[in-house]
């Protein structure tokens, strides 16, 4: 029995190790606001958290499959009936696993999405820059009220926005539920008829749609015919170039 | 009629308690207050109603032989 | 001729009843001055005249309604085959009933997969149209869902609970009879949706969208609040069964695990059905009524209806899952020749996920706009069910620990569930964690996840039982070398397939799209070629067991050497399952002890001796 | 083990009495009802500053304790077919038909002459809840007829009553849903 247990937590070890090897592997999408940066560490915690606990199932059926099969179904195995400490272990270890994810990185990393007080948002209280968001059946619209200007799928045809700055998106609709979602933030809110929500975001790195294309604003919950479709591209500038593109809209 | 007078308690009691909702309701000015009193009053009549008009103790006493 | 004039009796008296029902709407709505025809409610009427009419006239009336008017009733007698098409109250024959039903339309389902995975092949739209996708898509989720739902709890629950627990039939047969001739009813309309404009809202029907859209959701509608009352039904069938109708000795702590598994879905199905009908509900009222539940500008809200629905619809997953894990427990003490691993645990393990399954439904609303003080909580209740479940992987993996494992295809079924849910047991951390759901939400993360839940931790197990129980149903052995091929094709194919889908998930492909963005072209090629593969595994299941039930060798009573009692009995079991109650004297999962008997059976059976099989 | 077949003890199938079962069956079916119809309380609850608009408060507090008495004459029914007091049932069914009737036609008054519509919010809660609740009602009025049909045809005695047990705990169960209804419509204003 013991020689068991020995194979399985080998087998254990090198699947884990495996695992991880895997994990180390670049499979996120590209880095555009400072939260993705976030959630690409929480990602990649929990995988790391995650990975022993399947690898440990995966060793040990597989291992069963293997050590302890028989040919004819005629002998039985031992009468364990686990009515001893294997079972409050098991549940003291699942249980304190469960709760260390739940407060790290849940709660806490819930806790900071939450700091801004304005409702759904969350990062810096504070907005460099305000755009009114509104979802139709089957685009967007992106309205700069200080700028004065609004792009929309005939005017501007992209969601352009300066690096750096603190973007805050209230989102709205006009018609059915749809999702404001740029994959390059990693952020992700919908868009309610009779309410507005929140979404703040501060990229950190240039980009558009045409380098990557995490780099655009995409509807996420099914809104019917074209919901496929639904889909602007997004561009991170400097603050220089997107200055000057409010100046190109204003004068169009 | 002695077997119909459960029934009858329980009608007066209905009945009593249905008035006393009414001019509570009436008479309340505070919303939570009224509406904790008012859920208390529903939940009693609810109650009464199952434990004497719907025999909720047959359910675990079995049926009584008449 | 028994089959045809049942059925054909149920259609006619169906249609009139539908035509009644619109009849009697256009003369009411005409004496108040409307027009005769209103789409939403002509056909909710009629549509309920006309299930009313199909059930009677598919032999309810003659086994059920004539006694409410004190008439004698009758029973339709089918003998043979015949018997599955009339109104048999028998829990064997309904049990054989659904599950043919249920495969049937989850091999309907998965075409529409292989239709959706034509299409995601490359980016841009070939074969569909975005409205023909979408309705490709809703089609297969809704089907899918019946079928996760029904065929377990509905086909292998109906025939092996009862035998498990030495009763004769279920405490009310003709509900169950009822329960099961709603399901046709379902079938069609939900086959019919295309022809109305097919849905647009996927199996979710998030309103504004499924109150302003074709009338296949209205059809849509009336199918599921009729399939959720088949549910409910059944669900507080096998309660009352459960407790109710052991066999003398059969205590709760000698209880198999599939029928504690059994019990704790059907308090779920009982509980938590409502909300999808009454989600349903309001829709239906919104569309036909013009009311306001979800119209936001008159004071409703769209949120209460993901609230009500996911109320529903997140218990819904484990009445789908539970049973599943109910199988794999069973099937692998069995085949374990081992006694299960820590019973008790298990069984607080179910009911553990029993009490915490109605408190988690808004982690499928993290990304809403829902108030900021349900995150947290929702949040810490999600990440706890997963200690119950953990009480589960505990039972499997002791279980098979220095067990003398038999493996035949039930059991490799078995294990693969248990393989299969602790990935998506793991995924499904990623999703209860806020700041990580609000990027995976709604992508194909989403969707690997549940497959690899509900797929691989139900449907594998369905497919298990349905080998485990094809002796016990048809008298004949499966062909053991082809069932091998089919585990070892089907666990392949859905591994590659639903592994991969994670990372187009994660590059931020939204599910329900017919069309994503071309950089994830390559990954999604491969997908699509292993779902085909995958898709393809199902034919050899079907040519197996159509040929076995056919003319497949004569199965023993007891194949399995399995020590609970609906082995004790021949293959198939009479009709009155046992002659006289078994009495149950130990656990049902004493193997390696011995002497050990775990029931008494009365009748000396061919080849039977006292259950438990004591040599 | 030497057990043989002659040898076994003759155990009877577990053969609950059979109303008990039904009973309980019910019962389950109430419990599953309650949550429909909860959820629907539920709703009336999250359409967040709903104001209760003007109703009838006479005729609520009517139909009310119109519904209430109705339960009374029920449980008379049930009472008295169980020590076979024929005559009593009869009437008491009779009595529970009439009220109910009452009851229907009393909300029937209240839809017609409701000062808002379906279309608002109010309107919606309103006429959906009691719209439910009046389905509920009439179905309970059919079922009560052909229970009084048997009845005068001469069926049911002391040992054999459950479909009048069965459907007067239906009566009785959409009475207790009017309970939280009523208030929840009618009296809690501004919560």
């Amino acid at each position: 029995m013991a020689r068991h247990i020995v194979n399985i937590v080998v087998i254990w070890v090198v699947l884990t190790v495996l695992g991880a090897l895997v994990l180390t592997l670049d499979y996120l999408p590209v880095i555009g606001a400072e939260y993705s940066e976030e959630f690409d560490g929480i990602f990649r915690l929990l995988a790391f958290m995650g990975l022993p606990v399947l690898t440990f199932v995966f060793a040990w059926v597989g291992y069963s499959f293997f050590a302890f099969r028989q040919r004819t179904g005629e002998s039985e195995g031992p009468a364990w009936w686990g009515r001893n400490w294997v079972p409050i272990a098991w549940l003291a270890v699942t249980a304190s696993l469960a709760i260390t994810v739940m407060i790290y990185p849940g709660l806490t990393g819930l806790a900071k999405l939450q700091a801004d007080p304005r409702g759904y948002g969350w990062g810096e209280t504070g907005a460099d820059l305000v755009v009114k968001v509104t979802g139709f059946r089957w685009s967007w619209a992106f309205e700069y009220p200080e700028q004065g200007i609004t792009v929309n799928a005939v005017q501007g045809r992209e969601l352009v926005l300066p690096v750096d700055a603190t973007v805050r998106f209230e989102v709205n609709s006009t018609d059915v539920v749809h999702s404001f979602w740029i994959p390059a933030f990693r952020m992700k809110i919908d868009a309610i008829p009779g309410r507005t929500t929140y979404m703040v975001v501060k990229p950190v790195a240039t980009g558009s749609y045409a380098e990557d294309q995490a780099f655009r604003a995409q509807c996420a919950e099914l809104c019917g015919l074209d919901h496929s479709k639904m889909v602007l591209p997004v561009r991170v500038v400097e603050r220089e170039e997107f200055e000057a593109w409010v100046q190109q809209m204003k004068a169009q | 009629m002695s077997i119909f007078k459960v029934g009858w308690f329980v009608a007066v009691a209905l009945a009593v308690l249905t008035v006393v909702e009414y001019i509570f309701a009436a008479e309340m000015a505070d919303a939570t207050a009224r509406f904790l009193g008012l859920t208390l009053s529903a939940g009693t009549k609810a109650g009464l109603i199952m434990w004497f008009f719907m025999h909720l103790p047959r359910v675990w006493r079995g049926e009584e032989v008449h | 001729m028994y089959a045809l004039i049942s059925i054909a009796s149920g259609v006619a008296s169906g249609l009139i009843g539908f035509y009644v029902g619109v009849g009697l709407t256009a003369l009411v709505r005409v004496a108040f001055g409307h027009s005769p025809w209103d789409a939403q409610i002509s056909i909710t009427v009629g549509y309920i005249f006309g299930l009313v009419g199909w059930l009677m006239g598919i032999g309810m009336w003659g086994a059920w309604g004539r006694e409410w008017f004190g008439l004698p009733t009758y029973a339709r007698k089918a003998p043979g085959w015949q018997r599955y098409f009339v109104f048999n109250s028998d829990h064997k024959v309904i049990g054989i009933q659904y599950l043919v039903t249920f495969v049937v339309v989850f091999l309907l389902a998965g075409l529409l997969a292989m239709v959706m995975r034509a299409e995601l092949a490359q980016a841009g739209n070939q074969f569909l149209s975005n409205d023909q996708y979408n309705a490709v898509m809703g089609l297969h989720g809704i089907l899918m869902i019946a079928v996760a739902v029904a065929a377990v709890i509905g086909g292998i629950g109906n025939y092996a609970v009862p035998l498990m627990i030495g009763a004769q039939d279920m405490a009310f047969p003709r509900l169950n009879a009822l329960t099961y001739w709603l399901n046709p009813p379902v079938a069609l309309l939900l086959l019919l949706t295309p022809a109305l404009g097919g849905l647009e809202t996927g199996w979710t029907a998030y309103p504004p969208l499924s109150v302003l859209t074709e009338n296949a959701q209205l059809l849509f509608n009336l199918a599921i609040i009729t399939f959720g009352l088949t549910s409910i039904l059944g669900g507080l069938n096998f309660i009352a069964t459960i407790i109710f109708l052991r066999a003398p000795g059969m205590t709760w702590g000698r209880l198999p695990i599939f029928v504690w598994s059994m019990f704790v879905a059907s308090w779920l199905a009982l509980l938590f059905t409502q909300g999808f009908a009454a989600a349903l509900l309001m829709v239906l009222l919104d569309r036909a009524f013009g009311m306001s539940f979800f119209n936001a500008e008159a004071g409703g809200d769209p949120l209460l209806y993901q609230h009500v629905f996911w109320f529903y619809s997140h218990p819904a997953v484990y009445i789908m899952v539970v049973p599943g894990f109910g199988l794999a427990l069973e099937l692998i003490t069995h085949f374990s020749r081992k006694p299960l691993f820590a019973y008790k645990y298990a069984v607080g393990g179910l009911l553990g996920i029993l009490g915490l399954s109605g408190l988690v439904w808004a982690h499928h609303m993290f990304t809403s706009g829902m108030p900021n003080y349900l995150h947290g909580p929702f949040l810490a209740l999600t990440e706890a069910i997963s200690i119950p479940t953990g009480l589960i992987f505990l039972s499997a993996l002791g279980t098979l620990f220095m067990g003398r494992l038999w493996l035949k295809t039930p059991m490799l079924f078995a294990m693969a569930v248990i393989f299969n849910f602790a990935l998506g047991g793991v995924t499904g951390i990623f999703l209860a964690d806020v700041p990580t759901d609000i990027h995976l939400h709604d992508t194909y993360f989403v969707v690997a996840h549940f497959h690899y839940t509900i797929v691989g931790g139900e449907i594998f197990a369905l497919f298990g039982a349905i080998y485990y129980y094809f002796p016990k149903m048809t008298g004949r052995m499966y062909n053991e070398t082809l069932g091998k091929l089919h585990f070892w094709w089907m666990f392949l194919g859905f591994n590659v397939t639903f592994f991969l889908m994670h990372w187009p998930g994660i590059l931020g492909m939204n599910r329900r799209i017919a069309d994503y963005p071309s950089s994830l072209e390559g990954v999604n090629l491969i997908i699509s070629i292993a779902a085909f593969a995958l898709g393809a595994s199902f034919l050899v299941f079907v040519y197996n067991m159509v040929v076995s039930w056919v003319r497949g060798p004569v199965a023993e009573a007891n194949p399995w050497r399995a020590r609970t009692l609906e082995w004790q009995t021949s293959s198939p079991p009479p009709i009155e399952n046992f002659p006289a109650p078994p009495v149950v004297r130990g656990h049902p999962y004493e193997y390696g002890v011995p002497g050990a008997v775990h029931a008494i059976v009365p009748t000396p059976m061919p080849g039977g001796a006292p259950a438990g099989g004591a040599k | 083990m030497a057990a043989t077949a002659t040898s076994l003890p003759i155990a009877e199938h577990a053969h609950p009495d059979p109303v008990h079962l039904k009973r309980v069956g019910l019962w389950l079916f109430f419990f599953s009802e309650s949550i429909l119809f909860g959820l629907f309380l539920s709703a009336r609850f999250f359409l967040e500053g709903i104001e209760a608009e003007h109703l009838d408060q006479a005729l609520g507090l009517g139909i009310t304790i119109v519904l209430l008495l109705s339960s009374v004459t029920a449980y008379t029914a049930e009472t008295a077919i169980e020590h076979d007091r024929r005559g009593i049932a009869i009437w008491g069914l009779i009595g529970t038909i009439l009220l109910g009737l009452v009851f229907a036609a009393g909300v029937g008054v209240e839809w017609s002459t409701a000062e808002f519509s379906r279309h608002e919010a109010f309107g919606t809660v309103f006429f959906s809840m009691t719209g439910l609740h009046a389905s509920h009602v009439v179905s309970g009025i059919v079922l009560l007829v052909l229970a009084l049909i048997q009845l005068l045809r001469g069926r049911f005695n002391s040992k054999d009553h459950w479909p009048i047990s069965g459907v007067v705990m239906y009566w009785h169960f959409v009475d207790v849903v009017w309970v939280f209804y009523y208030p929840a419509l009618y009296l809690v204003q501004g919560v």
